[in-house]
């Protein structure tokens, strides 16, 4: 399933003026619902390592949020990319990753790396909850307001 | 040649720039904001990435953002199309820094030509003629002669903190000049708290005169003839023609001259356009260097045969010129209308959505337009959705045609310019070629 | 000149000529069949009137209908177009005898050039080469020899009441003839019941070559030079281009004043094409005329820059040709693709709703078209609904240009032919220019 | 009201998805209504007299009708043109029309001629019964499928 897939099925939508459509195919699954604007999937193309020694900054997912609508069932937030970079999941190549599917974040906390312009972005999570859905392979390019992670908020922390 | 560009820009342009990569064999990424996303540009990639939410500062101009996209998708060059990033030099030179050619000139001649008063000086220097005016702030009465006396009347007395008309005065002769002169001083201090003024000539009816130039990266500099764009308002082209109906074949020579005179004396690479004021007896004065391509750059090319979004590209990646100035040839008569989403009397926005469109066609009818049957056209951008140019042997067969093609052009669901182009194409000014800068003022003031 | 004209037909062609009537400043009657009610001919046009059923024989071959309207409407010139009544002799000579002009030849010219064999008889007198063969019927063995020794071999053995192959025998040299003659006589007489049989020269890979000639009312005769229109399936054209790949400009001065020469032999007026079958070493075989605009005309007006179907009306209405032999060049290359509503591997039809149409625009790209959004191809007539013409300066950059465009070319709803053209564009053959008439017999074996 | 400003009526209810309209204005009253396709409005000129001695030929409406769909109230049929031409009333300038509104005509029975190339094609009534209304002028020129007159069926002739 490429992105030239992915838009042959979004046109077909489009055409046929389905409103919902799942597909199952080679351990793929892409569900497609039509909203006010159709999500455009992402570039895939794999990066080899993370460089080191760069510069780092820290950005709020939620300060420079995209007006990308979300699925927002049961409360669940999903972090999007504030910017157009290399997703990183830990800081270093050996590192662990920053967070994995289960864990418990507070806001603030960091949860991923964002890499443009041999700068490494620091993303945060910009609500208190459990990290429901890791969306992207470590090393992937990410355009702007691409899904990075879904959190499940929790009341109690 | 590159394998791969990406565009750095959005609507028609974008679209011209992915179909003269297509016909070079170039992959191309297109960027979009979150608003764009069902834009023809993206559609027409090969490869899209969204670089920001729908505000072109966040988007479309947001520098980081655009370069992170070419270096995960792996493109060698970045065409900046018009607007946005297209005449900043800042963005020329990150991307030098980067090691991503940037399809245009060097960051040094853009800061050079963005810089008004240095352009100017520079210009001088080249011995290229520019706008007749003081150096600088006239204090005294004995001064103001003298510097009138050697400009030549009519001259115009301006406000050095000025603007919007304040403290302007046109002086006819040298018996009103000192009058004048005191009184422009008083408007200029009662209004900005300053009397600095200066004076420059005054022309009552110019044309605005442009010439197209290649530069290739060996020295190679030719000019590809002028373009009258003088039916403006406020500034803003509408309506664009090459030939001018006012340029000889004399004229256009010595133009064209000049024109690469002055592209040499900045080192310029690239397509560039060298903007001049041009009075009613043939002397014309460079106004500014656009350092980038224009929206009206079709013109040219259905006059000369010439791409030049392809020539853009084959300079940038080192090519040399593959013609030389005696090849060029006008070639009949080309006319751009550009069809805004605005409403054609006040000129006021129409965005919204297209519920139908169906260009002209047939023979001598270009249509360059990223518009489409339910596209909606976004508040946020500029407001052209489609630039509809002809070509026919004849001026009077190019503003025919141009007529045919309007009437033929539907687009429905908002507003456009077409109805205000179809009024000017029967302008009996407009059909002589008897026209200038000021054109729109009078068109308008007779219709009301 | 006129100041109406009713265009008896349909679709893209109708919508050309109201073009060229528009740009000339006439104003334009179209007619239409109920089917076509809510087409753009009908839409574009000034005034409409309907004149039958669905059925083409009913409406657009309505005869009496046609006149009748242009009657009612005042109209004082008809266009044909091409198809429905074009080479229709009796319609131009109704037409004559009402006191309309009908735009295109003479009744007589019609009739003459209608008759394949009188047109043969008249093209041997004037002195234009004609496909070589026996006058008659072959009744002997050394009858039999002579006539094949005189054309020079290969030839072709038909049966005279043949069909579809059948009693056809290819000889290629003197010793096979006489077994290959008695044969083809047993076949022709099981298959037809009759053993006539007549022998032709035969071309094992003949390009089909057409030159457009252009004919006043005061004996001026020109030509335009020619079209490759070597891309047919079932002697239906696809593909055509201009100028020939095969043709020098030595053999198209030779073609071009052979092409007038017949005209001339036969008092030609108006607009024409001589069909020609060329063989690999440059000789050249009138085949038929064609009295009336082709499908192909825009190649020719790209590579020319003149507009044939202007042409046409001014011709009509008497004035004389403003183009001298002297002033035709031939400029750049043109290249059209037919897009039929037909499913591209079968070519069977594929009528219906058009759910979304966006034709592809920018340099160098012309598009003929009476297609739109929610248009409905009728399944009553041709399946043709877009004419893709593109015009570069070499013949390379014009197959890239047209593979650009019709990527961009959005049809959907129906079933088209541009995956066809997609892929012939994509042949080694086709892109060296070596192709005949049986090309897409060969592409399409190779293919499957 | 000429045939530029019904074309634009007629876009315009096309494109506001209106599925009637009517208007009276100066006399005119014109009731749109969308069927399966638009009907096309006929063109308006006036020719001005009837050409005498030309040889004439019948015509039942009913043979080559048109697939024009009508409005078809409590039976009622309307006449369509079968040819292009001028319609006439009237046999000759200064004679009395072939029928009137409330006639009663039977099938067979001349109710107009059509003049088409020097021609007077004269057109039968093909049903039996009460002339409701006449549609156009005499001395108009008509199109294929034009609506000429309705005929309300009688049962009992």
């Amino acid at each position: 399933m490429n992105i030239k897939e992915l838009k042959e099925l979004i046109d077909l939508m489009r055409n046929a003026d389905i409103s919902e459509l799942e597909i199952e195919k080679g351990g793929v699954k892409v569900k497609l619902k039509k909203g006010h604007s159709l999500a455009m999937p992402a570039i895939t193309r794999v990066e080899a390592a993370i460089p080191q020694n760069i510069e780092r900054q820290v950005i709020s997912a939620r300060e420079e949020k995209a007006a990308i609508p979300v699925e927002e069932e049961k409360g669940i937030v999903t972090v999007t990319s504030p910017l157009v970079g290399t997703f990183y999941r830990a800081p270093a190549p050996d590192a662990k990753p920053y967070v994995e599917i289960g864990d418990i974040v507070k806001k603030g906390q960091i949860i991923c790396l964002v890499e443009a312009m041999k700068l490494m972005n620091e993303i945060e999570a910009d609500i208190n909850g459990r990290i429901s859905a890791i969306l992207v392979e470590s090393g992937q390019p990410v355009e702007f307001g691409q899904p990075l992670f879904k959190i499940e908020p929790t009341e109690d922390l | 040649m590159f394998k791969k560009i990406l565009i750095a820009n959005r609507g028609e342009i974008a679209l011209r720039i992915i179909r003269a990569c297509k016909e070079l064999g170039i992959k191309t990424v297109a960027i979009h904001s979150v608003a764009d996303r069902n834009a023809l540009h993206v559609r027409f990639a090969d490869e899209n990435v969204c670089v920001g939410p729908a505000e072109g500062s966040l988007s479309y101009r947001n520098v980081p953002n655009i370069i992170s996209a070419a270096e995960i998708t792996d493109a060698e060059a970045i065409h900046p199309g018009y607007g946005f990033l297209a005449e900043n030099a800042n963005f020329a030179e990150v991307c030098e820094s980067t090691g991503i050619k940037f399809i245009g000139p060097s960051p040094e001649s853009i800061a050079l030509m963005g810089d008004k008063a240095k352009a100017k000086e520079t210009m001088i220097k080249a011995d290229v003629p520019v706008l007749p005016g003081s150096d600088g702030i006239i204090a005294t009465e004995d001064e103001a002669l003298k510097v009138a006396k050697e400009i030549g009347y009519p001259v115009i007395i301006k406000a050095a903190a000025g603007g919007g008309g304040r403290g302007m005065r046109v002086v006819h002769n040298e018996k009103d000049l000192v009058n004048s002169f005191l009184m422009a001083q008083a408007e200029a201090h009662s209004a900005f708290g300053s009397n600095a003024v200066y004076i420059e000539k005054f022309f009552i009816e110019p044309r605005h005169i442009e010439v197209q130039i290649l530069a290739d990266e060996h020295g190679n500099t030719i000019y590809l003839g002028e373009r009258d764009c003088s039916i403006q308002r406020r500034h803003q082209k509408l309506i664009e023609e090459a030939p001018s109906p006012a340029v000889s074949p004399e004229l256009r020579k010595k133009m064209g001259e000049i024109a690469v005179k002055a592209a040499r004396a900045v080192n310029y690479k690239n397509a560039g356009t060298m903007e001049f004021l041009l009075d009613k007896i043939g002397n014309f004065y460079f106004m500014e260097m656009n350092t980038r391509i224009q929206v009206e750059h079709p013109i040219t090319e259905m006059v000369t045969g010439i791409d030049i979004v392809k020539e853009q590209i084959k300079i940038a990646a080192g090519l040399p010129l593959e013609y030389k100035q005696g090849d060029i040839k006008i070639n009949g008569h080309s006319i751009e209308c550009r069809i805004n989403a605005e409403c054609p009397e006040k000129f006021s926005p129409s965005p919204g959505l297209i519920t139908a469109y169906h260009p002209p066609g047939g023979l001598g009818v270009r249509v360059d337009s990223a518009a489409y049957t339910n596209y909606t056209v976004p508040p946020y951008y500029d407001s052209m959705i489609a630039k509809l140019i002809v070509h026919a042997p004849t001026r009077e067969e190019a503003i025919i045609r141009m007529k045919r093609a309007l009437d033929e052009y539907i687009i429905e669901g908002i507003k456009t310019t077409i109805p205000f182009h179809k009024k000017v194409l029967n302008d009996p000014d407009f059909n002589r070629g008897i026209f200038y800068t000021n054109f729109l003022e009078k068109f308008n003031s007779v219709k009301e």
